[in-house]
């Protein structure tokens, strides 16, 4: 029985996701990664900005900095640089990372710093009540697209390997495993790495959508498990196969130097930097 | 941090221990929904899961690794 | 005349719906004053959710009750949590099929089954709020029956105007065996 | 069947539905409790009735977008709360210097930073007029009724598009999240002003070009062929360094608003002729001092309520004048003390009680019952 | 003789940028290709932020918004949803439109709205004076690289493909008609185009790197000849050789729904918007 | 050979050397117009150092790295302008709320929005204390020389770490942009304050607990493994809706910087005592003031400047006791008329002359000594 | 907007007349170094590009393609 | 004792590094109170640029020049500019190559041949300013021709010492021409 108490701030529990809430699943994937990785939780921070998703640095416990929507990528840089060794974890909702925090995030894949970036992507804006986000499918009845949404949505992989970042992987709050396996790959790997967590809110989206995702939010983590290919058998697929499907696995993975590396050889340049 | 204890209910199956702990368990169904065995069910009272069929778990652990709440959990014997 | 009600229950209830209702019917069916408000926030998610409404012949100046004259409560953990802010000689009306308040001089508690009941007559409790409502309504007389069904009528979405009546008839029925 | 022109509404509502009445035609904005509601209204009537919705990418964004907007000739407004307030301030003082009308909400909620989404607080109150960097005008409308949510958003596109400066309207959660009757006017009933454009379909050689005192009659975006930049500018829109045209300038788009107060100026007097106790109160506060004031008065105490309903400019004359003969200015107000500042400033003699709650809940008239209690009246 | 003059608000003239400034070669490209369009001078909107090559609008006869830093896109959109007939173009430096306007590049690529957005990379803030900026070359001495850029640099192209743009080109300041016909495909493409003008800043930049790209401006403008390779060509390049290399061309161009027109389609789902 | 301790640098050069003085290891900013030459100098002397500079890709970046960095325990910096200043105003707050310590330097130039980006003004004296949203602590210093940009902003450093808050501190393109000679202290001439850390390697239950009145000992991250964040939380410093809690908290982030004004409250009095025509100013405006009274009291008028080095919290008592004396508050500022507000607040009699200028150009003692011909003295 | 007149130095060639607006050359040398034929140098005390060789020029039009400043123009003949 | 001395030219003469070497050489090198400061913005990329030092025995307080005591003027867009700023009775060196102003009782013009001076001795113009500032402070007296050298020297990249020696050598001689 693995062991959650000793990564959770326990007290905390139960937290304030609805029930069936993906964000918490997405949680006890990257606790599981944590611990395979070893680390220790003295050199950990964990940092988020706001949303439901980034309510979670309150439930474990690391060094954890809730910052302010969409800024947690600024602040996680500032940290990084400032005490390279620490390991930084940034959790962050689809809005919070790829809509105000947009810029943040491809700077960060720009620079290759070495954080490691779980977007929990719900494609929905959570928190707020159900508005559409960059990621909400075309098509879909939110909030504030109680028509179908008339915007095209990003690719998060696509953008993330276009800005830069050196490691991307896409699981879902479905495929459980898999996710551990991206994450655990995403924290060992040294430079930006993004893994985005396709997930799904029925209390603001699918209760909007049921023709489309089902009556329920059982329903919709069907929906997840239907629509998942791996990118290997994505690669034998038309664009026109593809237009609903998450596509999961490793989607990128380079070495390129690492920012605070390079940062720190110019440094030794100058003898480590003597006052 | 200060630990905190949940209280546990504790189901024995020919093949595993299986914990709930019903505090935390938020009644969404997706251990149950996700369950190769059937062996889940909710208390509509409560609105907690319970294991009216532990003789059937295979000790799978998709229960545990889905639960979104730290609700669940299998020990294999 | 200034009546304050609390109408409280868990997130997913609908008791925010049955205190617009009642602000409705108060206020554009009977010409009254009225002011409605809601709790938001983590609250509101889950746990215990709260909703408010002021009824009043004067304008209201502040908006926010401080005072509950009348109180329904749909489960326990509101009824914990918000019975404190009911008046001496107020009136809570709690759902006994799932919440129990001591007795107290303090004000007068009424007792129905309200989801049982509910159950019984419509085979599920989506319209629980719409029948707790009514016998709200009818227990405590702040609206006249004909404004609660015009406000009630005005909410339902299109297609469930019957069902919603039924819901109101059942929930008057059960108030009147209280006589 | 009710009259159908009356509607049981939330203020936020009330306010877009405002915003529909006076002719706003572009929202873009981004979502944040509690103001969520005015786009979400926005989102579903303008494709209906042939406006433009956006849900931009952030605050920045939205503000961008519908100056932009505002520019081609279409009424535009954006609603956010404190934190997207916050990043708009920039491009507010674009809106000022380069005089676009545009109309921002902002529902105000607990705390600094993200503080209490969900929690009412009037804590932007000094924010919205020295939020920006520079010097620059404001126009600053705190409604504190549903029915003000609407009719106040009204004049707020009114004197948006007449002065060609950016209005702000200060909601907060109690106004902009309660539900209130009110009679929505039949088109044509409340004044709607609409900018005025210069003839000659918008063609002139000097866009800006305006009396001291005066809004300018800047062409849209078309035949015009204009200039508009953020930097210091001439009559003809383009930049200049020129320390007499700077100073004109920059004095200009505050005294065009001075120079009109009678059309700016709104406030509610309530039994201030004789009070000896005056409260100074905006918005929901105002409506617990208002209460106040009833029980007082019923006691036999003068006091009465001056209310700001335009905030900035805030109208000191008036309130000196109330503010001369009181013996106490009380000031109730969700947060620290802002509005205490402006007292200080235009009051001389009489002693000033702050009443300062910031707690995420709502001030109520007991509150301001028992402060008043330890006055010597 | 073309007739710049016609396109021009010739009494601005001469312009503030140095002598040889790249940035006054691709306003003449812009003018000619607006030329070739054939577009109605009333029903073009220049949008800029802030920047050398932000001054630009001030000198042309159309339309001309002057906004503030990093956020052209943002007005323009507003402009262009507004407005749709108006032909909307977006002139912005690489640090205008890729540093602080990041956020707005990424979603106007997103949305795929009706906009041309030239960028005028000079690979630094000229502005304030040569500061490294998100394309700098790493290794380059700049103002706040004073001992070599350690940072990575975007690859302007690759981001606007991750992020949806649908038409994408790459010229220089020196391949001047190559550039002008990118600049006029961009503008008759239906939806958002993002054409990179490779271009250099001798005052701010050259002049600290002389090593590298000699010393002086005109050595800079032999620089980009020398280091142009079209697309054609660089597929069969190695990435190394491709190091230091400017890839020209139109690298990415396909049909995709275009915003205003989907939003046009939903106000006409309504009878277009009866009052 | 002259002494190396002297040297003859541009005010920004000499604020960027203060906080290399002041132990400033994290310097993360964006460039802006006029303030540059604090990042350049930065790039140069952090990598030499062991220090870390970013350039960061815009304003909210830059603030947001330094809270970062800050958390982690490294005395972290930003500057900028107007422009930028106000896109950092939302994560001011949030370094408020955190009560993180950082310095803010805001070199003033004209106008509002892009304005005049080579020009001195101090228009952003109130965005200062009132540019966020919610209500929240300020500390802002205005050093009217090359050696006060050096020791004010060591003085700024220690402020911000022992109050645990942001501290701001305003140039102009004046005072940043000229050369004056400075002694550069001695290590050890100065004092530097670091943040107090609690015992026991920063393991504590209750990160935020702390007197009213008193600032936190939060421990830096590592092992305290404690929670930050912008909402309103308690002493464990995660987030709490308790009125009495959010209240209290509320409060205390204000009142730990008024409960020690001896420690922050700054200003120069010049001849005041007896002065009847009292100068307010502060900057470079304070600069040109102190030139008009020299000629003033050349010519037997009893003139005095009083000029808060530390602006906010305004010393107003102190203020105030000259100002009860004076027969004219003169108030000279290159904007139109923010300290103005500041004087009307705490003056109760005297009669208040503003002197404006908006132009881009410098404020000089001849506009202040011909207005004040125009005084009745 | 209004038209402002650029004072203009013509010289004619073989193939073409080439101009030149004194007031917008920055004398940058831009048309110089590509020109291919050698046609244009610079008057170094007014920073103003001549063309002193203007009976080579072929009138290819490089000049004014790349002249950032619209100062030099080329007409054929 | 307070004088005002202003550098103008075009953009890239480098009168701002020469006010900054008077500026030094009488704040470090001669213990006076001197502020200097400069233009910035469009002027200063193109067009006339400025620099203006003041020097003074008692502190400066306010730190702009407003009546300038002493000027270098290096081109005639730079005369033209800034010539009406010079005070009654102060003094004016020009670089006669370039500048020409008309003869005037208000103020003194002293007129030397700087530039071509410069290139027949030097072969090229890098230290035009160099060799105008120490012309200047041979006609001003302004800073002594020690403090001059070392606040020279502390200027100069390594390597070009010497040849900023022999610039402030040539200055120095052609000054002395006047006399
Ligand atoms: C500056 C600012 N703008 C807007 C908000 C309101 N807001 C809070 S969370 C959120 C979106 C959350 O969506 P996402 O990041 O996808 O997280 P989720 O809730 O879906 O997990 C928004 C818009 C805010 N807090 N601050
Ligand atoms: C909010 C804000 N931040 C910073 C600046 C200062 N600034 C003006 S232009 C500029 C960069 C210009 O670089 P780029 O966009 O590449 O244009 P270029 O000058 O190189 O043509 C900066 C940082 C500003 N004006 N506003
Ligand atoms: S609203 Fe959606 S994202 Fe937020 S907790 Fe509920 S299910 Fe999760
Ligand atoms: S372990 Fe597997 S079989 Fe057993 S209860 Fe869990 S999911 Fe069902
Ligand atoms: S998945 Fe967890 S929370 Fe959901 S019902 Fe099962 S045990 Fe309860
Ligand atoms: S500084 Fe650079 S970008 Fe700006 S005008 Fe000069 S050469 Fe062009
Ligand atoms: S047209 Fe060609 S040959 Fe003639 S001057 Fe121009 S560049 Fe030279
Ligand atoms: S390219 Fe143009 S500006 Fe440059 S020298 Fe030639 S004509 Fe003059
Ligand atoms: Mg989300
Ligand atoms: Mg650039």
């Amino acid at each position: 029985m693995f062991d959650y108490s000793q990564y959770l701030r326990n007290e905390k529990l139960p937290h304030i996701w609805c029930p069936g809430c993906g964000h918490g699943i997405v949680l006890k994937s990257l606790i599981r990664a944590v611990a395979k990785a070893g680390w220790n939780k003295d050199e950990i921070v964990l940092v988020s900005g706001i949303g439901c998703a980034s309510r979670l640095p309150g439930y474990v416990d690391f060094n954890t900095l809730h910052t302010a929507h969409g800024r947690a990528l600024a602040f996680a840089t500032g940290i990084k640089l400032a005490k390279p060794e620490m390991h930084v974890i940034v959790v962050s909702g689809d809005g919070d990372s790829l809509a105000i925090g947009g810029n943040h995030f491809i700077h960060a894949c720009r620079r290759n710093i070495d954080i490691t970036l779980i977007c929990f992507n719900n494609g929905i804006y959570g928190m707020t009540g159900g508005q559409y986000s960059p990621t909400t499918a075309s098509g879909d009845k939110t909030a504030t697209s109680p028509f179908g949404n008339v915007e095209p949505h990003f690719n998060v992989a696509e953008l993330a390997k276009g800005a830069g970042a050196t490691f991307v992987a896409r699981g879902t709050s479905y495929g459980v495993p898999q996710l551990d396996n991206y994450i655990y790959q995403g924290l060992m790997h040294k430079g930006f790495s993004v893994i985005e967590a396709a997930e799904a809110c029925f209390t603001t989206h699918g209760r909007k959508n049921r023709k489309k995702y089902g009556p329920s939010n059982l329903d919709m983590l069907k929906w997840q498990r239907d629509h998942a290919v791996s990118v290997e058998k994505a690669a034998g697929m038309s664009e026109e196969e593809l237009q609903d499907k998450i596509v999961t696995g490793v989607l990128h993975n380079v070495d390129k130097p690492e920012f605070t590396e390079q940062y720190q050889k110019l440094i030794d340049s100058f003898g480590g930097g003597a006052k | 941090m200060g630990k905190k204890e949940f209280q546990e209910t504790k189901y024995e199956g020919g093949k595993c221990v299986l914990t709930v702990r019903p505090a935390l368990c938020k009644g969404c169904e997706v251990c149950i929904e996700f369950c190769p065995k059937k062996v889940l069910s909710l208390e509509r009272k409560q609105q907690v899961v319970v294991a009216d069929h532990i003789e059937n778990c295979i000790a799978c652990g998709m229960c545990e690794l889905r639960c979104p709440d730290f609700a669940i959990y299998i020990e294999k014997k | 005349m200034r009546k304050e009600i609390r109408f409280s229950g868990s997130g997913g209830q609908g008791v925010i719906l049955a205190s617009v209702i009642l602000g409705t019917a108060a206020a554009l069916y009977e010409n009254k004053h009225a002011v409605q408000s809601q709790s938001y926030g983590p609250e509101a998610r889950g746990g215990a959710s709260k909703a408010d409404v002021i009824i009043s012949d004067e304008p209201v100046k502040y908006p926010k009750a401080r005072n509950i004259d009348f109180m329904l409560c749909l489960t326990q953990k509101a009824a914990d949590k918000y019975l404190p802010d009911l008046k001496e000689g107020g009136l809570v009306l709690i759902d006994s099929d799932y919440v129990d308040v001591p007795e107290t001089d303090k004000y007068k508690v009424v007792k129905l089954p309200i989801s049982s009941t509910t159950y019984d007559k419509q085979g599920k409790l989506i319209a629980l709020n719409i029948v707790s409502l009514s016998a709200f309504v009818e227990v405590t007389k702040l609206v006249s029956e004909d404004s609660l069904e015009k406000a009630v009528l005005q909410a339902a979405p299109k297609g469930t105007e019957d069902f919603n009546m039924d819901a109101v008839k059942i929930g008057r029925e059960l108030a009147k065996t209280l006589k | 069947m009710a009259n159908p022109k009356y509607e049981f509404i939330q203020g936020n509502l009330a306010c877009a539905k405002g915003a529909a009445y006076a002719g706003c035609k572009f929202f873009g904005g981004y979502p944040i409790t509690p103001s969520t509601e005015i786009a979400e209204f926005m989102s579903e009537y303008q494709p209906q009735h042939g406006g433009k919705f956006i849900q931009m990418e952030d605050e920045i964004a939205s503000i961008g977008s519908i100056i932009g907007a505002s520019l081609t000739g279409a009424k535009a407004m954006t609603a956010t709360s404190g934190p997207g307030f916050s990043l708009m301030q920039e491009l507010l003082g674009y809106a000022c210097i380069a005089e676009v009308p545009i109309v921002v909400v902002d529902v105000m909620r607990g705390g600094p930073s993200t503080g209490l989404p969900t929690s009412p607080a009037q804590s932007d109150l000094l924010q919205a007029k020295w939020g920006t960097h520079g010097d620059h005008p404001t126009i600053t409308i705190v409604p504190n009724s549903v029915e003000e949510m609407f009719t106040e958003t009204v004049r707020a596109f009114n004197l948006a598009e007449f002065f060609r400066t950016p209005v702000i309207i200060l909601g907060d959660e109690i106004i902009g999240h309660m539900r209130e009757k009110i009679r929505i006017p039949e088109p044509g009933e409340l004044e709607v002003i609409n900018r005025s454009l210069p003839n000659n379909d918008g063609v002139c050689k000097n866009p800006y070009a305006s009396d001291l005192n005066k809004p300018v009659c800047l062409p849209n975006f078309g035949k015009s062929r204009i200039h508009v930049t953020g930097l210091n500018h001439d009559d003809t829109g383009f930049p200049t360094m020129d320390p007499m045209i700077v100073a004109r300038e920059n004095e200009r788009i505050s005294s065009k608003i001075y120079h009109q107060r009678n059309m700016i100026d709104k406030f509610e007097a309530v039994q201030c002729e004789d009070a000896k106790v005056l409260f100074l109160a905006v918005g929901s506060a105002a409506r617990a001092a208002e209460e106040a004031v009833s029980v007082l008065r019923g006691k036999g105490v003068k006091a009465g309520l001056f209310r700001p309903i335009t905030l900035w400019p805030f109208p000191k004359e008036e309130f000196a004048k109330y503010a001369a003969n009181a013996d106490y200015i009380v000031v109730p107000e969700m947060n620290l003390g802002q509005l205490k500042t402006v007292a200080e400033r235009f009051t001389k003699r009489t002693k000033i009680v702050p009443i300062n709650l910031v707690n995420g809940e709502p001030l109520g008239p007991d509150t301001i019952l028992s402060a008043v209690n330890h006055l010597n009246i």
